[in-house]
């Protein structure tokens, strides 16, 4: 029985259909939703006393400073990336002390053990690309949307390019992340939870006005 | 103002001819205030059609249009009328619109009118103008405070069946609705650096100072106009019409990027570390919310600086009939008139102890009213007036006369004299007292201060201050400068001190605030020619006050409760001071002893919708679904609920009608082919690091240390007391790497108590706690015939061999292109595995799986049908663990009876968890196999009574058994396992049911467990 | 004077004149047979026992405010013996007992309402669990009843069986439960306690305890040191404090638990309903406003009042349960200082020390225990034996391993 | 109620789960008369009405245990640290 495949199937599946919803206005869409696919999430956790040791592995994949802390650190964008919204290049993500996300994009056929991040002796590593699913939100009334549920202050002042959260939105543990000044969040959460999500996101958005874009592969 | 003269001088009642919206309202002056007159709004009162404008309240709009009575009281079911302009109002209570929206108590001043608005009066039967209740009123020597504590005792049992039904049928005032709230509510977060609640000159003026200074600020007002005493009075600010000047002064701050206005927005609560509660009016002043829109929002603000702005509340006077509509505020007489353009009486007594009152008289004479003053202060300066009212200085009124609208007033002269003066509004004024409940609201009491004869805020909570009238700062301009100076603080405190020059506006002519509070009426209350108010809306008198306290209720808390004062939907807001002050005068103390109550949120009452927003219905809380829920959908499956997750409970096929039939079925189909189950949602953890095995052996009662590579064993672990927390499995992956599964309850659980252990415990052990439950869907695939199945999918058959794979083996294998784990293990008994793969493909693996078990005969079985196999196999599971549980009471007690140095292993040996007669796990099958056995059932030995002394144990889970053909039981019994065998009785009187059951080992199939390793 | 109804007939014609104080004000002696600390449901009961039942008059009920201030005056007067575990039954039923002749007794009405409550389940692991108690119940003497989903829905028709989230599947009735007023238990309890010569002192703060090798002696009083042969303490919420003016340790934790009150409402709601898929319990005032509560906001406090999560989450429940009221106004919401106990279970002992006596650990549920509590802790200071329906909640339960867990949640009070 | 995470900031208490003034140097129950101290660590609390250090659980943020420095009569948070000091939360 070598011969069949197992073919992926995506937790919005059928549910993010695209398309513009909520108050319809000649006003532009308050929010756009799009869901990223395809990025590969690796969960590193620093051994004991390795922590620094760690960071530094980590910034030299990025090329930039990895702290451990609850940032967003991005790679220099690739060239095909730029042209996009929401680029998506190498992300880290500090999710707690000495615990980050690397989420590698464009890697549609995730793996269970081998990664490409060549720190084992450092951390240990855990395969999360099944356990996620990210939303890119961006337009004028993200903010808004987002304070429905989520008790952070995302005033840009505060919560600016660069900056990661781990927090609890509308009930539900998210990441949530801005990588540039575009009003761009991206907001990550347990898959077995988006369906909840995409209906407490969907209803707090509604009266500014939405639009769904089809997924988008990385 | 000499031109907002009233439009008509006859008082023609309204009535229901929809052609009255031609007819102008009675009472409505020509000119002024903030309502927009060329648009009409049509709204209904007691079924009467009326007509308002843009810019109205009910109340205001009910007053022009001569609608005095709009309600009857609580207790006595008195004629009310309106009493304020504000949300301080005690009796203009409503039943706002209809139907599933209906809502009742509804201050009516506090609605902003919209067209075809519907409300009606409350508390009256039959009608509004004619109340049988108001009998009450004569029986009201009987109705004393508190004299329910002393009768309705005899006979004890009439109590539910006679007293308390009466009492409870004439209680409450509006009728909610009793179907579903068709509306929706949100809530939502807000941040800034400074608060400001409250937009009168204060609020106004510090948004503007610290909004300046580039401070992030939140201006929020209850008010859907904001601008507070402002748009009420008709003061000037450099030159201008205080209304007017609210309207510039809004536009600069809507200019600020950084200042957000909140109108319709009351902040009802402080709570700790800078959090306060509000809730927005998003569309109260809409017949029906916008699309798309909340009715109303709830906001949590967390600020680093608060300013109380809230103003100030005018206290009522106490005399006999006080209460009779017609009576009101002497300021709110200022606010229908400057504001709404509505003068409320043509012939005017204004009673005040303060000068505010004067501005009344004033402000009366000008929108053509006559007015008598009546001051009862003689020592004072009085404020100058321009003479067009005739004004009584030392005199107090005594009564006031008039059904169901005040017709005169009685009124006492210094020299003890009597006489009558006939009107039809009395504009009553003793002095303001600040608006600070919110200062009190973590815990603070607030202290009297003799010389501004008010209540202040002495220790606000961390982070506020308190200005304005809120502040007993009381001129318009110790207002605007006090605003001005707090906004500028504020923002300098959190480090914005952009400073510029804020001026503070000039205030046109001198106002005094000078007051003499008068709390009750100088004597006893005996002498009272009638009923004098102090807490309108719970109709609290004098007398009753007075009767509290000779009877030992004195304490202002006593006082309160024995005679409800202040307890009402108002929280006696116009009601509490005046109540404290006459204690003060009875119990002869200074107003600084007595003190308050205690001051609780909300501020005014808030809708539980506000508290909830958009987790109602189904929306409760998140639900989780498994990867292959629409796979389980589309086979039929019906859903049921754990810890979040939707699990298939079963698969029914159409010619199943009974859930039963399909569960049997379903433990056919494993015991006898194959069946596959959706166990995605236990728990998994996946742990690494150097000291794993040290680590698990802390945490678990049975040893994994010593569990080679790719094996799997079961483990249980115990709270720190002793009692079972969770079992599961235990998978060692690598060397230092394990993973854990829990149970689909206890998975955060479980997980936190090893974060804990951990972090707490142990923070020297090198392990990394990561969840991984997300990452993988996995599937029981089991029965006799899984083996084959799995043979069929994988890329090499040989690894799922019983050589390769043996029982509580583990290894990974290739299906369609995708890495999968598999576990041999086995809930039910029979032989099985555990397949987990990574989430995306979990969907497409199980529809694999089907059809490659076509030929074999595979089907799904849900939640029931494993609950059923499990009590088969006497596996334990939430009924047993239900945190009350030892290893021992479980059946386990040889798990770690040899092991050491694990949680809960000491407390477990305390004597009475080892008391031999502490009941046991047992297996319980009915004697006649027809009989069935409900879990819940108590056990009680052959011949012995049915009673609590007899009772042995009782059954925790139970089921029809497909494999046996029979019910059985799991059960806990005292002493059961050493009386397998004999007989014993579940017994559930709940249920009519007594059943003779044989007590057998709890493990009704296969007990050599030779199925699982075959 | 009496109360009755031909007395306050009398006294409206006599404008009340006649009505003297509920209880003296007197100033407290320098010594009494028994002090009880804490003029809260349980001392003033247990004063008025001791009394009545075990003949001792001379005893003083100190009390730091205004009687009543504490939890009795606080809570949401619940009254049920719809327990599950054999310690707790037969002394919550003994309470029940009680209340059904406290009026009789106290000459004062208590408004003891026995108008049911109904504890409502929503999966059959729920009801398994209620069938068990009920049994227990009923195996005691109890009444109880097992009501399916249909019986349910003729109780409380606009409840949400249709569209919830957790739908309704039946639940489990106690029809004696119900309501008592609450300040009237306090108010009625000193009453009559007053009456058979109880010394009453408000604004009486206990401040210390003083000892003589090894035995209690007294007081020590913002009013100064009052003298005792016996000291009870009875200070919920209070109890690790007052303990430790004895150097006691005990297995509490002190919590804030929320409750509030709606706005008055026309009959809507009989019995007492309790939520079983959230944190959610409603009754009718007489007076006309939904009384209500939840979970305890679940950490130690000594603040007596809560924080927004809590108020949300009852909320939640309530409209989970009952979708027609979501315009409900809630008028007030108030905390109380309350024992959490690490079994979730009271205590009712003498204390190591001799001449001392603890009453407390009474968690969000002893109101209803009020009449028992003091019936059974007058028993043991007076007889100096633990009355047999309070003989489990000894304080060395937790060294014996006899806890009396009814939620199973193990030595960590917030999660009772 | 808010507090202050050392690694994810300020959050609202929704986020935390408590544990209380419990779990502090758990004696080993094993050791020769260890008994009665660890019952006393399982079961006896000094509830003080002050300033006491507790347990919470940043649960739905980083899972750091904490150790909160909180004045129980006001809800005043002095001092927020982790439980395990400055090791990181790894292996
Ligand atoms: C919000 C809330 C809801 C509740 N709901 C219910 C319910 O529905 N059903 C139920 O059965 N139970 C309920 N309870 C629990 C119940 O109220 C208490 O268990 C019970 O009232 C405690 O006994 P008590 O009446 O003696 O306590 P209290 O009334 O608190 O009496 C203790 C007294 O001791 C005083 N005191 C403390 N320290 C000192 C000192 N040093 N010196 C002098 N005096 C002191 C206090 O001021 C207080 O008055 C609830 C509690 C709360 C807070
Ligand atoms: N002369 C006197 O005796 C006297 C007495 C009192 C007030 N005043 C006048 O009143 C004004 C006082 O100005 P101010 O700004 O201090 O008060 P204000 O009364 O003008 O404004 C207070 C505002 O706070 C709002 N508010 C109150 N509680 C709120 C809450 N919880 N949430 C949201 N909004 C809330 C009200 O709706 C109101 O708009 C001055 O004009 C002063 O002259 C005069
Ligand atoms: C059963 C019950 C019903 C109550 N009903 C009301 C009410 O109708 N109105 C009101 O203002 N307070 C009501 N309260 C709350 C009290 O006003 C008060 O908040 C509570 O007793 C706690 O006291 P404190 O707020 O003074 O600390 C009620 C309290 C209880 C226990
Ligand atoms: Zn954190």
């Amino acid at each position: 029985m070598a011969d069949f495949v197992l073919e992926p199937r995506f937790a919005l599946t059928d549910i993010a259909k695209a398309g513009r919803y909520g108050a319809q206005s000649d006003a532009p869409v308050g929010l756009t939703i799009q869901e990223q696919r395809g990025v590969r999430i690796l969960h590193v956790s620093a051994r004991s006393g390795h922590g620094e040791a760690v960071c530094e592995r980590l910034s030299n994949i990025v090329g930039q400073r990895v702290s451990d802390g609850p940032k967003a650190t991005q790679a220099p964008p690739t060239p095909q990336a730029l042209d996009s919204q929401n680029n998506f290049g190498q992300i880290i993500i500090g999710v707690g002390r000495g615990q980050w996300l690397c989420l590698t994009p464009g890697t549609d056929v995730p793996s269970a053990t081998e990664s490409n991040v060549d720190i084992g002796e450092l951390a240990t590593l855990t395969d999360h690309t099944s356990a996620k699913v990210i939303l890119s939100l961006h337009g004028p009334h993200v903010r808004d949307a987002l304070a429905k549920g989520c008790q952070l202050d995302l005033h840009p002042s505060i919560f600016g390019p660069g900056m990661a959260a781990t927090t609890q939105i509308d009930q539900i543990v998210c990441q949530l992340w801005r990588l540039d000044d575009s009003d761009t969040f991206q907001v990550m959460m347990a898959r077995s939870f988006s369906l909840s999500f995409w209906s407490w996101l969907t209803h707090a958005s509604a009266e500014f006005g939405y639009q769904v874009l089809a997924p988008r592969v990385t | 103002m000499a031109d907002t003269v009233l439009q008509s001088s006859q008082a023609t009642q309204p009535n229901a001819d929809p052609q009255a919206s031609s007819r102008p309202a009675p009472r409505r002056l020509s000119a002024g205030g903030l309502i927009d007159r060329s648009e009409h709004l049509t709204f209904k009162f007691d079924g009467k059609t009326f007509q308002g404008h843009p810019g109205d309240t009910l109340a205001s709009a009910l007053l022009a249009n001569d609608v005095r009575l709009v309600g009857r009281s609580f207790k006595y079911h008195r004629p009310r009328g309106i009493l304020t302009a504000g949300f301080e109002e005690p009796n203009a209570m409503v039943e706002l619109r209809e139907g599933n929206r209906q809502e009742p108590n509804t201050r009516a001043t506090m609605v902003e009118l919209y067209d075809g608005l519907v409300s009606r009066s409350q508390n009256r039967w039959p009608s509004l103008s004619f109340d049988v209740l108001s009998v009450n009123q004569m029986l009201s020597p009987i109705l004393a405070a508190g004299f329910y504590y002393k009768t309705f005792m005899w006979p004890a049992a009439f109590w539910e069946m006679v007293y308390e039904p009466i009492i409870r049928r004439a209680a409450g005032l509006g009728s909610g609705s009793r179907e579903p709230d068709p509306d929706t509510y949100e809530k939502a977060w807000a941040h800034c650096d400074v608060l400001i609640i409250g937009s009168g000159p204060t609020g106004l003026m510090a948004a503007l100072a610290a909004g300046s200074s580039g401070a992030r600020v939140i201006l929020a007002d209850a008010d859907f106009q904001p601008g507070g005493r402002l748009n009420a009075e008709a003061d000037s600010l450099d030159g201008v019409a205080s209304n007017q000047w609210v309207g510039t002064t809004l536009e600069e701050l809507s200019a600020l990027p950084n200042v957000r206005v909140m109108p319709r927005t009351t902040v009802f609560g402080v709570y700790d570390q800078n959090t306060y509660g509000a809730v927005e009016q998003v569309n109260d002043h809409r017949r029906e919310p916008m699309p798309h829109q909340p009715r109303q929002r709830g906001w949590k603000i967390v600020t680093k600086r608060a300013i109380l702005a809230t103003g100030a509340i005018e206290r009522p006077l106490v005399f006999a009939n006080n209460d009779a509509p017609g009576v009101m505020l002497a300021s709110a007489v200022r606010t229908y008139i400057h504001r709404f353009g509505v003068c409320p009486g043509k012939q005017a007594v204004v009673y005040t102890t303060s000068d505010d009152g004067w501005r009344t008289a004033q402000s009366l004479t000008e929108a053509g009213a006559d007015v008598t003053l009546i001051d009862p202060r003689t020592s004072t300066e009085h404020p100058t007036h321009n003479g067009t009212f005739d004004v009584v200085k030392g005199a107090v009124v005594e009564k006031a006369s008039g059904g169901r609208a005040v017709q005169s007033v009685e009124i006492r002269q210094a020299d003890g004299t009597t006489s009558s003066i006939d009107c039809d509004l009395v504009a009553v004024s003793n002095g303001w007292n600040p608006t600070i409940h919110l200062t009190c609201h973590l815990g603070a009491k607030p202290t009297w201060d003799d010389e501004k004869n008010a209540f202040l805020a002495q220790t606000p909570p961390p982070g506020m201050v308190v200005g304005g009238a809120a502040a007993a700062k009381f001129t318009l301009t110790e207002a605007l400068s006090e605003g001005v100076r707090m906004g500028l603080e504020a923002a300098s405190s959190v480090g914005c001190s952009k400073r510029l020059n804020i001026p503070v506006p000039e205030v046109d002519g001198e106002e005094t605030a000078s007051v003499t509070p008068r709390w009750g009426i100088g004597s006893s209350t005996r002498k009272l020619k009638g009923k004098a108010f102090v807490d309108f809306q719970n109709d609290v008198t004098l007398t009753d006050i007075e009767l509290a306290i000779q009877e030992g209720f004195s304490a202002a808390e006593h006082v309160k409760r024995y005679t409800t004062l202040g307890m009402a939907t108002d929280q006696g807001k116009t009601a509490n001071v005046t109540g404290l002050g006459v204690i003060a005068d009875l119990t002869d103390q200074p107003m600084a002893n007595v003190g308050t109550t205690v001051f609780r949120p909300p501020f005014t009452p808030v809708t539980l919708g506000a508290f909830v927003g958009h987790a109602r219905g189904r929306d409760f809380g998140p639900t989780r679904r498994t990867p292959s829920h629409d796979w389980a959908h589309e086979m039929g499956a019906t859903f049921t609920e754990a810890g979040l997750w939707q699990r298939a409970q079963f698969f029914p096929k159409p010619d199943e009608t009974d859930w039963l039939d399909t569960v049997a079925r379903e433990v056919k189909t494993v015991r006898s082919a194959v069946g596959l189950c959706d166990v995605s949602t236990l728990g998994k953890i996946d742990i690494q690091g150097a000291d794993v095995a040290t680590f698990l052996d802390r945490i678990y009662a049975n040893t994994i240390s010593t569990l080679p590579l790719n094996k799997v064993r079961y483990g249980v672990m115990l709270r720190e007391d002793g009692m079972v927390m969770d079992d599961g499995t235990v998978c060692r992956l690598g060397p230092d790497h394990v993973l854990v599964t829990t149970t689909t309850a206890n998975a955060g659980k479980v997980l936190e108590h090893l974060d804990f252990c951990h972090q707490v415990l142990w923070p020297d052990l090198g392990v990394s706690i990561v969840p991984v439950t997300e990452q993988w869907a996995q599937y029981a695939v089991a029965g006799p015939r899984s083996r084959d199945l799995l043979a069929k999918l994988v890329d090499d058959p040989a690894a799922v061999s019983n050589d390769a794979l043996p029982f509580m083996g583990f290894t990974t294998v290739q299906i369609g292109g995708a890495e999968a784990r598999v576990f041999r293990v086995s809930f039910c008994g029979e032989l099985a595995y555990e397949i987990a793969i990574p989430a995306t493909y979990g969907d497409a693996l199980i529809r694999a799986l089907m059809q490659a078990g076509e030929t074999l005969g595979v089907a799904p079985y849900g939640t029931e049908a494993l609950g059923v196999m499990r009590i088969e196999k006497g596996h334990v599971a939430g009924p047993e663990l239900d945190g009350r549980t030892t290893l021992r009471d479980l059946g386990l007690g040889k798990m770690g009876a040899k092991k050491t140095g694990f949680v809960g292993r000491t407390l477990a040996q305390r004597p009475a968890l080892l008391d031999p007669a502490r009941p046991i796990l047992v297996g319980l099958i009915p004697k006649d196999p027809s009989e069935k056995v409900l879990a819940g059932a108590h056990l009680i030995a052959v011949g012995r009574a049915t009673t609590a002394e007899n009772d042995e144990g009782h059954i925790s889970s139970a089921a029809f058994s497909p494999t046996r053909g029979h019910d059985i039981a799991l059960g806990f019994l005292a002493r059961g396992r050493d009386r397998i065998g004999q007989d014993i009785r579940a017994v559930d009187p709940l249920r009519g049911s007594d059943v003779t059951c044989t007590i057998v080992d709890p493990v009704f199939v296969d007990p050599n467990g030779e199925k699982v390793r075959g | 004077m009496r109360y009755s109804f031909l007395n306050l007939v009398g006294q409206a014609l006599n404008a009340n004149r006649g009505w003297q104080p509920a209880w003296r004000k007197p100033e407290p002696k320098s010594h009494y047979d028994v002090v009880i600390v804490g003029g809260g449901g349980h001392g003033l009961a247990t004063a008025f026992y001791l009394a009545k039942e075990h003949g001792i008059s001379n005893i003083a009920v100190l009390e730091k405010g205004y009687l009543g201030s504490g939890n009795v005056g606080r809570n949401t007067t619940l009254i049920r013996s719809n327990y599950l575990l054999p310690g707790n039954i037969p002394f919550y039923e003994l309470s029940m007992k009680l209340w059904e002749g406290l009026e009789q007794d106290l000459n004062y009405n208590a408004m003891v309402s026995q108008r049911g409550i109904l504890n409502l389940c929503h999966s059959d692991g729920q009801r398994n669990a209620y069938a068990r108690r009920g049994n227990a119940m009923r195996l005691h003497g109890v009444d109880a009843e097992l009501l399916d989903r249909e019986e349910v829905r003729r109780m409380i028709p606009f409840a949400d069986f249709d569209h919830a989230r957790f739908p309704i599947t039946g639940g489990l009735l106690q029809k004696r439960g119900g309501t008592v007023r609450h300040d009237a238990v306090a108010w009625g309890f000193a009453r009559a306690a007053d009456k058979l010569g109880v010394d009453i002192i408000e604004n009486c703060e206990v401040t210390g305890i003083r000892m003589d090798q090894g035995y209690a002696k007294g007081v020590e009083t913002k009013r100064g040191f009052i003298g005792a042969n016996k000291i009870g303490l009875a200070t919920a919420g209070n109890t690790s404090r007052t303990a430790a003016f004895a150097g006691l340790r005990l297995p509490i934790e002190s919590h804030v638990i929320q409750a509030f009150v709606s706005e008055g409402l026309k009959p809507l709601i009989d019995g007492v309903v309790t939520y079983g898929a959230g944190h959610f319990y409603v009754s009718q005032s007489d007076k006309g406003g939904l009384v209500f509560g939840g979970d305890i906001d679940g950490y130690n406090s000594y603040a007596a009042r809560g924080n927004l999560p809590v108020v949300e989450d009852v909320a939640e429940g309530a409209l989970a349960l009952f979708p027609n009221l979501a315009r409900l106004r809630m008028l007030r919401s108030w905390g109380g200082v309350i024992d959490m106990s690490m079994d979730g279970s009271p205590i009712i002992d003498k204390t190591p020390i001799e001449g001392l006596y603890l009453n407390g650990a009474w968690n969000y549920g002893g109101f209803k225990a009020t009449p028992a509590s003091g019936w059974c802790f007058a028993h043991l200071i007076a007889t100096e034996t633990p009355h047999k329906t309070a003989a489990a909640y000894r304080l060395d339960r937790f060294n014996r391993g006899a806890v009396i867990d009814e939620k199973g949640s193990g030595a960590q009070p917030n999660l009772h | 109620m808010r507090i202050t995470c050392p690694y994810c900031g300020d959050r609202d208490v929704r986020e935390f789960h408590y544990r209380g003034a419990e779990g502090f140097n758990r004696p080993d129950p094993e050791a020769a008369g260890g008994e009665q101290t660890f019952l006393d660590y399982v079961y006896l609390r000094e509830n003080a009405a002050g300033v006491i250090d507790e347990h919470w659980v940043h649960v739905s943020g980083c899972r750091s245990w904490l150790v909160v420095t909180r004045d129980t009569r006001t809800h005043h948070i002095e001092n927020v640290r982790f439980a395990n000091g400055d090791r990181q939360q790894g292996s």
